[in-house]
């Protein structure tokens, strides 16, 4: 079942990473990575499970601030800095 | 099975090349660093491939586990990942004083601009 | 016993999966940004829930279901609060959603 | 490995080559940051595939949180673009790459296969610190007890490059304390922002203690505390405004206890060489060699977590005072 779960997760990492290639706007990658963030937490916790050593839910903890804190950092630079074209970064 | 055994190693060799095309064939320093990381990054992971070993697990030691992997590459690589963000930084801020001084960071103009500079008592 | 806890987080798990997936296939499908915004965001705080309930159940009652709930709790908090602010950067910024109409509504202003 | 695992590796390690094609493709540097950000927690779950968890934990922390946050502050300084640049070659770079990396696999066929336990590696020095080092040291985690006990040297040297680069980036950059009124508008606070840093700050710095002093039991040690009480600083910093964070943590305070930090390790050396032993030998320490190996430890961890603590702010302060003088 950890299997099943790890690859569906795995999925959603897949499909969340090709909308971070594609944008278009500076937003969509935003939002695919902090997405992206959020499934690794996921990923990883159902892994610990997966390998019968859970112990290791430290990391999926860090990655859960770290991934806060990096969204919050972009946003903050988007504000400070506008992009040039607000609407695409291509 | 040949090729998956060597999966890792060829991956680690795309990157590492990926890498290297980032350093030498961008424009823009930042994005040469950014390569200089790429290439960094497959170096740690040749390195923990090595160091992994069929049916072990993490080496902290637990109960009822016999097999754990290599942890001298783990050691290595975990005071790399923290020198490596320092020298970086220290990149960045290189980075920071030539836009300073010069106003561009494309190599190319930074290479013209010092030419200028050096052709220009004579003329 | 341990069937119905097995039950429970495969039942548990698969709602977390597909809730997931949902998601992913709304921020890759919808056309426009804010759509795709609340595809994600929506989904994601049950995806969490569901998943981390099935792996508490699996885990029992030790430091490890602590941590679960930790970092459930953690991801409550914050993936709203991201949500949210990436929104209003936007917003700000000048991307304005676009407002479609449907069918119906367009053929009724074109007789009016 | 089992072929679950293998499959898992090989999704995770595609997914790396695709990143890494749609950074070499990609004009904007902001996107690249962006991707940059997902190369590092993707390479962050594959360590913890191949094992390596101590490693996953640095490289989530510095990778994702630290490394964004300056490259961000740096494209903010120096634009967002990159300039389109005429005629320009770019086959004589690709044919250099791809006969240096057939010359690199031509050489990874003699490799010994991938997990294959009688490789070379895993016959020398590693069996010993596998069996040995549960009972010689007295922690179960054997990075830290290989980091900060068998290796101690390398460690206080990586320390000491640590404090090199921060002192490299303060004659640099320099940090301005007290900056002169801002020349441009700072954008409007946002109350739900800093409701929630401020409750999550304490907790934050709270797992950055236990992420310190937990390392001889589980992933962690001082080099990961160190970075996440620094993004703790970080986020307030954010929320709030530069001049609130430099109040609280003053940069005069910080530069003394990076150097503190260094001190501590080099300290604790040289205490074990007065009590008799050779430097670094942590036996002596302490009548019993197992607590002296306890004690040692975590004094050595302490140094670490706090130089590398305070070098990551100060950092973080000499790259947005800088941006703040060039908006």
């Amino acid at each position: 079942m950890f299997t099943v779960t790890c690859l569906a997760i795995l999925v959603v990492m897949g499909i969340a990473l090709a909308r971070a290639f594609t944008g278009p706007t500076v937003y969509d990658r935003i939002l695919a990575v902090n997405m992206f963030g959020t499934k690794t937490v996921l990923f990883m916790a159902a892994y610990g499970f997966l390998t019968e050593r859970p112990e290791f839910l430290d990391i999926a903890l860090v990655y859960a601030l770290i991934n806060f804190v990096g969204v919050i950092a972009v946003l903050k630079f988007v504000e400070r800095y506008p992009p040039p074209s607000a609407h695409s970064d291509e | 099975m040949m090729t998956l055994e060597h999966y890792n190693y060829w991956v680690v060799i795309f990157l590492m090349m990926a890498g290297f095309y980032i350093l030498i064939d961008s424009n823009n320093l930042i994005k040469k660093i950014i390569g200089l990381n790429i290439f960094q990054t497959s170096v740690f992971m040749l390195y923990i491939s090595l160091g992994k070993v069929a049916g072990g697990t993490a080496p902290i030691a637990a109960e009822g586990i016999k097999t754990y992997s290599n942890p001298l590459p783990h050691v290595l690589i975990l005071t790399a990942i923290v020198v490596g963000i320092a020298t970086t930084s220290l990149a960045l801020a290189l980075v920071i004083r030539i836009k300073e001084s010069y106003d561009t960071v494309q190599e190319n103009e930074i290479l013209e601009l010092d030419q200028i500079a050096d052709e220009g008592p004579q003329a | 016993m341990t069937f119905i806890i097995d039950a429970l987080s495969w039942v548990f798990l698969m709602l977390g999966c597909f809730l997931g997936i949902s998601g992913a296939v709304g921020i890759f499908q919808f056309k426009e940004f804010y759509s795709r915004v609340h595809a994600a965001s929506v989904t994601d705080t049950l995806c969490v829930f569901f998943i981390m309930a099935g792996l508490v159940l699996q885990s029992g009652f030790t430091l490890v279901t602590v941590k679960l709930v930790l970092a459930v709790a953690l991801l409550w908090f914050t993936s709203p609060v991201a949500s949210h602010a990436l929104i209003h950067a936007a917003y700000l910024t000048g991307l304005k959603p676009k407002l479609t109409t449907t069918r119906k509504e367009a053929a009724k202003r074109g007789q009016s | 490995m089992s072929n679950i695992n293998l499959l898992i590796d090989i999704v995770l390690l595609t997914m790396l080559v695709f990143t890494t094609v749609a950074i070499i493709r990609l004009r904007s540097l902001f996107a690249i940051v962006m991707l940059s950000g997902v190369y590092s927690l993707l390479s962050a779950n594959i360590f913890v595939i191949l094992d390596a968890v101590d490693v996953a934990f640095t490289e989530a922390a510095v990778g994702a949180g630290i490394s964004t946050v300056l490259m961000l502050a740096t494209i903010g300084i120096t634009g967002y673009e990159q300039k389109k640049r005429r005629n320009h070659n770019w086959i004589a770079p690709l044919t250099v790459v791809l006969i240096t990396g057939a010359v690199l696999v031509y050489g990874t066929l003699d490799m010994p296969a991938f997990t294959n336990p009688n490789d070379p590696i895993h016959l020398h020095v590693a069996p010993r610190y596998i069996n040995d080092s549960p009972t010689e040291i007295g922690i179960p985690n054997m990075v830290t007890s290989v980091l900060a006990s068998y290796r101690g040297y390398d460690t206080m040297g990586e320390v000491i490059v640590v404090f090199a680069a921060l002192i490299g980036v303060l004659s640099l950059l320099g940090i301005r304390e007290k900056s002169s009124a801002p020349l441009h508008a700072e954008p409007p606070a946002r109350p739900i922002l800093q409701v929630m840093a401020k409750f999550m700050i304490p907790y934050i710095i709270l797992f950055s203690l236990y992420v310190q002093f937990h390392g001889d039991f589980g992933p962690g040690g001082g080099f990961q505390a160190g970075v996440i009480f620094s993004v703790a600083i970080i986020l307030y910093t954010l929320t709030f405004s530069q001049q609130d964070a430099m109040a609280l943590v003053p940069p005069r305070v910080l530069k003394r206890f990076a150097a503190i930090g260094v001190l501590i390790y080099g300290g604790t050396g040289v205490v074990s060489m007065f009590k008799g032993g050779n430097f670094l030998d942590y036996n002596v320490l302490v009548d019993d060699p197992l607590h002296g190996q306890h004690y040692g430890i975590l004094i050595i961890e302490f140094g670490v977590g706090l130089t590398v603590a305070c070098v990551m702010m100060l950092i973080f302060f000499a790259f947005i005072s800088r941006g703040d003088k060039n908006p």
